[in-house]
């Protein structure tokens, strides 16, 4: 177990100032209107102070929702192709959930599963994550189902749990040292809070492995129709899943100049498996609600030996037709 | 010293009066600025209102519509429909915040050779004045990392 | 039920009866009249024809009087008053745009939200209602004679038959008169000239009352204070101009209605008539 | 990738005194897809044009544009020479550097920038175009005349003349219409019946015109050339085959009390009836609704009496199907009604007649042989006042426009009753003549000098009956709107022609368009003006706008020259830029989701409903079908289609889209 | 909330329709769509205040479409606006659908469209105060301020597509957005992109919009999409007197024209 340390409201501003004179940028749960978003701030005050999670999950900061793959000019018949450089900024994240920190190594599976991706790695190595434990949960959250937990260090740098007085921060990786390095003053070592008392309780509602082993064996089960009749089939889901990790690639050109943008993209959708000949192999939506809990329950387990859910339930809150993915997780390892 | 800001007009016209209408303009040597550039359509029934929004996105500086006047239209009512769309597509422009100033709409005939060629020019005057059109061009690439 | 009420200089002296039967038949069908506050002339017989831009603010001052006063509608017995109210509003509607000059010289916005209707309108919605009550029925052949500013110019009143109208024979009728068939309804009776050329609302007037006569009609009604006027007070000289002494009474609908529904006579202004009115009691004998 | 060859025409100084075309063909070769492009003094010329085809051959071409003129002058020429080259003419385009460009502009480097931009649309333009054959539509070459007057008579004998096959039909049981009724005819005075009887029998005779009268159109399907039309064929209770006409059950009728509408009810007739003794076909039917048989069953006489047995009473309307390639609408009009004119006491006075009535008293075959009596009782009446524009060019009426017939049938009424009342006085009231024509003027004059008619400028405000005359006031605006009055003895209106009743829902039937009035709607007031909007069907007499009778037979022949044109070819052919429905591979079909909404916004029909089936039969989609017969282009569907699922060949979403990319 | 259920059940026994689309309780208690086939499935049905789902939307999605005759539980007046929409596009047959409607003292069910008209006479649809403040407040801004307003709103947008697949009347089985041929609208959620979804969308729905805000409910990020088609849909009543959801007979106030319709701007 690493070493826990004491981390008061002032000392955080502090390290904040350190984290800017060092040059990078601070990532955080910010209020707007009512939502909680991922913004960029200076100062802890910026921070929400009563939030469970944010809206869209962290990925933004390692997978853009649009971004540019190459670009080219055919001036004068010639075509002239460049590259694009990942545009990638130093970047701290403050504030993220013990579920989503973890999250990453689901997107690390698939960007560097069989070659290595330029953009993506090129982010994620300037990217430190000072998680913060959740000491509240709700109906949609079964990290604990997922194999996580409220106060899981998976994943984070540095890992802040609120206590009396400030934080417990736990210092969990080389990146979570050189950020304690800027300001090492402000790290009170001999911390002896009680974590597992400030955390949420959330219970464990089903058995991850049992499922993953029940799945194989009910692909034809009428559970995924009757769970998708109400489901209306757009991206909602996907697009706020920290894991979801589809893309879709699109050229933007006209008779001079184009370029190339790799955009996020969900299995929800209807076009998503649509083949030019018009056959498409999900015809219905029930089969693409199949697809995205086999993806997240079966397929990355066989393929990554690791889970593609952890369980954070921003997809139930996002969800227009109220897909709970955990009731239905629940009734699917309890379906004949 | 900057050059003069020379806008960019885009211009959907109907082939039996406005397109007609232009001819005329020239066959009368009526001169007019150079900035206009004209795509022919059969009727302004089939002008698009995504054919507008598109020639913004090509980053025109000024819009000009026209067809037949009403009741003079070859399809009889091409231009009616039309007229309709362009009242409620104007008024949601505007209320998405994107300036009517630079859509011009207008009922030029065939006979009206001098309209139009007038029309040109107070069109490719006011968009000069009004200026380069930044508001539509500085969403090209914003949004992309 | 309540209605705005606007009376006009006319019901106010000449045809104070008009005002008075109007009045009492409301009363009686149960129709509040609120009068408009602080309501000014309508303009009529001059306005239009001096100053036009004065001739269709002075009744939109009045409508915007109305409005402010929380009306919809505006009742304008007097035919004249109603022709001037229901013309300005009608120009207004069909130019929206010069409701804000308007607007600015009466200073007070004007925006048209109140309608005009003249007595015959109001009285046409309560037929079931003049029925019912009619303990007395009029029991006589009547000449319905409508003058002209009642039903013209027909785009703007939009209201009943132009050349042949019928609601005030459908409202005799409604109270046991029996509307004589009759071409003068129409008819020109001279209206404003009773003043200058005297002679010629004679001439007018006799071919009126001389046709009403031989169709052996008993009584003329009207709904006009100009009409009414005209073929009242001025019998004298159209009987001189006939050559004839014709007594035939003139009354106003509402003063028909009135004795139909029992009301006492002289709250309807019987006596104030120049022809005497001599069948107070409705059937009663005639002298 | 395309070959596309540019070929820019100075026009001698034309385009090249203000445009840089060696530029224009220097800059737009560098087009990705274009393999060639030349300049040259005048494009159109022949060596211009064997310049093209040598061109296509040589760099193998698959595309063209020519930067010349405009299209709307060259465009068939140059298409023809690309064709000629083994070019679909369809991936030919113009660029406009003459009209758009160099004319209006002054000679300068944006002038040859602007040229080479309107050759880069063009260029795009073309890569997007596809081969297009024009669409061949097969015709049926037989006529349906709508409407037994003169007007469909005419026509019908002009089409059957010219050897095509013609079905005339009249929803009353005989043709004839109202010239049948008229008394003389002007300006020659020339007896209506004598002329028109002949036609009426050549029509009925006439090997190539198949004659339904008292049959009326229910139903039009199809597009020009292929029209598939349902006629009612309305019960006569008699077998016309059984029946000789010798009339035994007209005489015998015991019910004669039934208001004469061929004499416009100025005489009776029976229940069992011939409208007039000139009818063709000439054989009688029966009035159900004034039947006693058919009221209460009792009667019977005409069975009876019948000596051929003809009599059906149990003979049902027919429903008759046919294929038709051209229709022709001459419906006619009817005049406006009684209840329109209470000042007048039109429909009140009986001797307060209109115009029609006039012509019956004054007809030799009328009710009063000809004598001119008035209704009440019969009298000779010794003055006589003519109204015109009685409803016509009057507002409050609802009838602004001028009648067109009443100004001459006035006229000549006051002469056919001062021939016949030598004593009598007729008086007109009119507001302006309108007498244009040849021979029309002088023949009001004749009415006015010989005949003495007094014609007073103003209008009548009231009639009314005093005295058992009718008194007549009016003003003469000519002596400063003195009052007029007159004490007449009748009084007859020229009462506003008017559309026929229904016309609108006939119109809706053939998908016709009408105008305010429910006038047919021609589809070019001065160029086209016998033709509808709708392809294949057109106009004839006084269903399309008041007419007289020279006017409606010439438009008759008019509209018989148009279907005879028609019927020239077998087959027809069209432009084929045509609004097209995308097909897509099952399980879509079609992009088209079948909200139909593009339905309403076709001007001319063309959009159906086709159901897309599977093997079995069973419906699995309905979506929206483009008739290419119908539709003419517009392409108002195509930028309506929220799913983009119609496009226009020729003007495509591709080609405007790709159009747009170069700017 | 029981006479609905006992409804419901007797309309599946008599075979009368195959399902019930109606509500269920859902994650914290909020209301979610949901289809009742069985008597067990009935129980579990939900009619209060709470239910604001409008489930027309569900009945055009092909599964659901494909499960027979349907009785559709209408507790807001904009279910049946969808209806009487939907069948004047030819989507759905009149008298194909039932709805029923809690009322006072139990169901009351509607068959046909002109018994839906009649009962939305008694049931005016209104914009809540809050959409209206915001429409009012943007209508009252500058246009550059009303373009940086949308701009930033339309920033957050990720093309999830919530909004057009929660709307009853986005039915097409292929959207505009989903058109390469051309490509009309750019796929990628940048600020090109975002706009002109947006544009098209509110101008797709032009005269068509039944007003039930469902696109806007349905936006995980906020953006108030539904004052865009609010907006259209004002704009089209306030031109020619009519617009979405009125009836099932009215032709498309786009679709279809009068030759003295009145604009101020065409030169």
């Amino acid at each position: 177990m690493a070493e826990r340390y004491k981390l008061t409201q002032d000392a955080l501003s502090a390290l904040f100032e350190a984290l800017a004179k060092d040059g990078r940028r601070i990532l955080a749960p910010t209020d707007a209107d009512g939502r909680t978003e991922l913004n960029a701030v200076t100062s802890p005050d910026q921070v929400s102070k009563q939030y469970l999670q944010t809206i869209l999950s962290a990925k933004e900061t390692v997978f853009p929702k649009v971004e540019r793959l190459l670009s080219y000019t055919t001036e004068g018949g010639k075509v002239d192709l460049k590259d694009a450089q990942p545009h990638a900024l130093p970047t701290v994240l403050f504030g993220v959930r013990p579920c989503e920190a973890g999250a990453f190594k689901a997107l690390d599976a698939v960007f560097n599963w069989d070659s290595r991706d330029k953009f993506f790695n090129a982010r994620l190595e300037k990217l430190a994550i000072i998680g913060v434990s959740c000491t509240s949960a709700d109906e949609a959250c079964f990290c604990t189902s997922a194999g996580g937990g409220p106060g899981d260090t998976q994943g984070s740098d540095i890992l802040l749990t609120p206590v009396q007085g400030g934080y417990l921060a736990e210092i969990l990786t080389p990146r979570g040292e050189a950020i304690q390095a800027l300001a090492p003053q402000f790290f009170q070592a001999g911390a002896t809070e009680d974590k597992e008392a400030v955390l949420a309780k959330v219970e464990k509602a089903f058995d991850r492995e049992a499922l993953t082993a029940k799945l194989p064996g009910m692909f034809e089960n009428p559970v995924w129709k009757q769970q998708s009749l109400r489901c209306i089939g757009c991206g909602a889901c996907a697009f706020v899943c920290p894991t979801c990790v589809c893309f879709d690639i699109q050229e933007e050109a006209d008779p001079k100049k184009g370029e190339r943008l790799r955009l996020w993209d969900s299995c929800g959708f209807s076009l998503f498996t649509l083949h030019a000949s018009g056959h498409n192999p999900r015809e219905v939506q029930s089969a693409r609600w199949r697809q995205r809990i086999y993806h997240k329950f079966a397929y990355y387990p066989e393929r990554y030996q690791q889970y593609g859910c952890v369980g954070c339930g921003k997809c139930t809150r996002a969800c227009p037709a109220d897909m709970n993915l955990k009731e239905h997780l629940v009734e699917a390892a309890q379906a004949q | 010293m900057s050059e003069q800001f020379e806008p960019k007009i885009t211009a959907f016209v109907c082939n039996w009066c406005t397109y007609a209408g232009a001819d005329l303009t020239g066959t009368s040597r009526i001169k007019y600025q150079p900035n206009v550039r004209v795509l022919r359509v059969p009727c302004t029934g089939r002008i698009d209102f995504m054919l507008i929004m598109k020639a913004f996105e090509r980053g025109a500086d000024g819009v000009m519509i026209s067809g037949c006047h009403p009741n003079d239209c070859h399809y009889t009512s091409g231009n009616y429909h039309a007229r309709r769309r362009w009242m409620v597509f104007r008024d949601l422009m505007d209320f998405m915040g994107i300036d009517t100033e630079r859509v011009t709409f207008s009922w030029v005939s065939a006979a009206e050779g001098a309209k139009w060629g007038a029309l040109v020019n107070e069109v490719t005057d006011k968009i000069r004045a009004l200026g380069p059109n930044t508001e539509q061009k500085q969403l090209v690439g914003l949004g992309v990392e | 039920m309540r209605i705005g009420y606007y009376p006009g200089c006319s019901l106010l002296g000449s045809s104070r009866e008009f005002n008075e039967s109007v009045k009492a038949v409301c009363e009686a069908i149960g129709l509040e009249l609120v009068e408009v506050p602080d309501w000014n002339c309508c303009g009529a017989s001059s306005a239009h024809v001096l100053d036009h831009e004065l001739s269709v603010a002075l009744p939109a001052k009045i409508l915007a009087q109305a409005e402010a006063a929380g009306l919809t509608e505006v009742l304008a017995p007097c035919a004249a008053c109603y022709s001037r109210l229901i013309g300005a509003y009608s120009e207004l509607e069909k130019n929206p745009d010069h409701k804000t000059r308007v607007s600015e010289i009466i200073e007070m916005p004007y925006t048209g939200a109140v309608k005009v209707v003249n007595v015959l309108e109001v009285l046409e919605r309560f037929a079931d209602v003049i029925q019912a009550k009619a303990v007395q029925p009029f029991a006589r052949k009547v000449a319905c004679y409508y003058g002209c500013l009642l039903v013209r110019p027909p785009k703007v009143v939009n209201f009943d038959r132009p050349e042949d109208p019928q609601v005030m024979d459908q409202l005799a009728a409604k109270v046991g008169a029996t509307p004589i068939d009759w071409p003068f309804k129409t008819e020109c009776c001279g209206a404003a000239f009773s003043v200058t050329r005297t002679d010629l609302v004679a001439k007018l007037c006799g071919k009126i009352v001389d046709s009403a006569v031989k169709l052996q009609a008993e009584a003329l009604v009207v709904a006009c204070p100009m009409c009414h006027s005209n073929l009242d007070m001025r019998r004298p000289e159209t009987n001189a101009a006939l050559g004839k002494d014709l007594q035939i009474p003139v009354l106003f609908l509402t003063q028909v209605i009135g004795l139909a529904m029992g009301i006492e006579p002289k709250k309807l202004g019987i006596q104030r008539h120049m022809v005497p009115v001599a069948f107070n009691a409705p059937t009663g004998a005639q002298a | 990738m395309s070959r596309i060859g540019v070929f820019t025409c100075h026009c001698g100084e034309n385009i090249a005194g203000t445009v840089d075309c060696p530029k224009v063909a220097e800059l737009t070769r560098q087009i990705p897809g274009v393999v060639h492009s030349v300049d040259y003094k005048y494009m159109c010329s022949d060596p211009g044009q064997t310049l093209i085809k040598e061109a296509i051959k040589e760099h193998k071409l698959d595309g063209v544009v020519v930067a010349a003129c405009s299209p709307r002058m060259h465009e068939p020429t140059f298409r023809k020479a690309a064709a000629e080259a083994g070019v679909n003419p369809y991936l030919c385009e113009m660029a406009n550097l003459r009209e758009h460009c160099s004319w209006v502009h002054e000679k300068n480097e944006a002038t040859t920038q602007k040229a080479a931009d309107l050759v880069r649309i063009m260029v795009e333009k073309v890569k997007h175009d596809t081969p297009l054959t024009p669409i061949k539509v097969p015709v049926t070459k037989t006529a349906l005349v709508v409407g037994g007057g003169i007007a469909g008579i005419q026509t019908a004998l002009d089409i059957a003349n010219a050897g095509h096959q013609v079905v005339l039909v009249e929803k009353s049981p005989s043709i004839g219409g109202h010239m049948s009724q008229l008394s003389e005819t002007f300006p020659t005075l020339d007896c209506s019946q004598c002329i028109l009887t002949p036609r009426m029998v050549e029509a009925a005779q006439h090997p190539n015109i198949k004659l339904m009268t008292y049959s009326e159109v229910e139903k039009v399907d199809g597009f020009i050339g292929n029209f598939k039309v349902t006629v009612r064929k309305k019960a006569k209770k008699v077998d016309e085959k059984a029946c000789t006409g010798c009339g035994l059950c007209v005489t015998k009728c015991p019910n004669k009390k039934i208001p004469d509408e061929f004499n416009e009810g100025l005489a009776f007739r029976p229940a069992i009836y011939v409208p007039f003794p000139q009818a063709v076909p000439n054989k009688p039917t029966i009035d159900t609704a004034n039947c006693t048989y058919f009221k209460n069953g009792k009667c019977g006489v005409c069975s009876k009496v019948c000596p051929t047995g003809a009599i059906r009473y149990d003979q049902e309307d027919e429903l008759i199907t046919m294929d038709i390639g051209a229709i022709v609408m001459a419906t006619g009009f009817k005049l406006m009604q009684t209840d329109k004119f209470p000042e007048y006491g039109y429909g009140k006075y009986k001797d307060v007649i209109d115009g029609m009535q006039f012509e019956r008293l004054a007809s030799a075959s009328g009710p009063t042989a000809g004598v001119i009596k008035r209704p009440s009782d019969g009298k000779e009446p010794e003055t006589v006042v003519f109204i015109a524009c009685s409803g016509s060019r009057d507002r409050a009426k609802g009838v602004p426009y001028c009648s067109k017939i009443c100004c001459m049938y006035t006229a000549k009424h006051t002469m056919l009753y001062k021939h016949k009342v030598h004593h009598g006085q007729a008086y007109v009231f009119y507001m302006d003549i309108r007498s244009a024509g040849k021979d029309y003027d002088e023949f009001v004059r004749r009415a006015i000098e010989e005949d003495e008619a007094k014609y007073i400028r103003g209008r009548v405000s009231r009639i009314y009956e005093e005295d058992g005359k009718l008194i007549v006031k009016g003003a003469d605006t000519l002596m400063n709107g003195e009052p007029v009055e007159i004490k007449a003895d009748m009084v007859v209106l020229a009462t506003a022609v008017q559309s026929q009743d229904r016309s609108e829902d006939l119109a809706q039937t053939l998908h016709i368009s009408y105008d305010k009035y429910g006038f047919f709607a021609e589809a070019h007031p001065k160029l086209r003006p016998v033709e509808t909007n709708t392809a294949g069907i057109f106009l004839a007499g006084a269903c399309q706008a008041p007419r007289d009778i020279p006017e409606t037979v010439a438009q008759g022949s008019a509209a018989g020259a148009k279907v005879a044109a028609l019927f020239s070819q077998d087959e027809l052919t069209r432009e084929p830029i045509v609004a097209v429905v995308n097909r897509q591979a099952p399980p879509l079909f079609s992009t088209c989701t079948g909200c139909f909404l593009c339905q309403t916004a076709c001007p001319y029909q063309a959009i159906e409903q086709e159901e897309i089936k599977d093997r079995s039969g069973r419906v699995i989609k309905t979506v929206a079908k483009v008739n290419p017969g119908l539709c003419q282009g517009c392409g108002t569907c195509v930028a309506f289609c929220r799913t983009k699922a119609i496009d226009l060949a020729g003007f495509s979403n591709e080609q405007l889209f790709a159009e747009l990319m170069t700017l | 909330m029981e006479s609905l259920k006992q409804k419901a059940k007797e309309l599946l026994e008599a075979g009368e329709i195959k399902a019930v689309l109606g509500y269920a309780r859902g994650t914290s208690d909020t209301r979610r769509p949901h289809v009742a086939m069985s008597a067990l499935e009935v129980d579990k049905l939900v009619a209060d205040q709470a239910c604001t789902t409008n489930l027309a939307n569900l009945l055009m999605k092909h599964e659901i479409k494909h499960l027979g005759k349907l009785a559709v539980v209408a507790s807001r007046p904009s279910t049946l606006r969808s209806l009487l929409q939907l069948t004047a596009e030819h989507q759905v047959a009149d008298g194909a659908i039932l709805a029923l409607v809690p009322a006072e003292g139990g169901v009351k069910q509607l068959g046909t469209a002109q018994a839906f008209e009649e009962h939305l006479a008694l049931v005016p649809q209104k914009k809540t105060e809050k959409d209206q403040a915001l429409l009012d407040r943007l209508k009252a801004m500058p246009r550059a301020e009303r373009f940086a307003f949308w701009q930033k709103e339309f920033s957050r947008c990720m093309k999830c597509y919530a909004c057009r697949n929660s709307c009853p009347m986005c039915y097409c089985e292929r959207c505009t957005m989903d058109c390469n041929r051309p490509q009309w609208v750019p796929v990628p959620s940048h600020a090109v992109g975002n706009q002109e979804y947006h544009l098209v969308r509110a101008m797709h729905l032009a005269g068509r919009c039944v007003e039930c805000g469902e696109c806007g409910r349905a936006c995980p990020v906020g953006i108030p999409v539904h004052l865009l088609t609010f907006f259209a849909e004002d704009s089209v009543r306030a031109q020619f007197g009519q617009g979405g959801g009125a009836s099932a007979t009215i032709d498309n106030a786009l679709s279809t024209f009068r030759p003295d319709d009145k604009e101020t701007f065409i030169r």
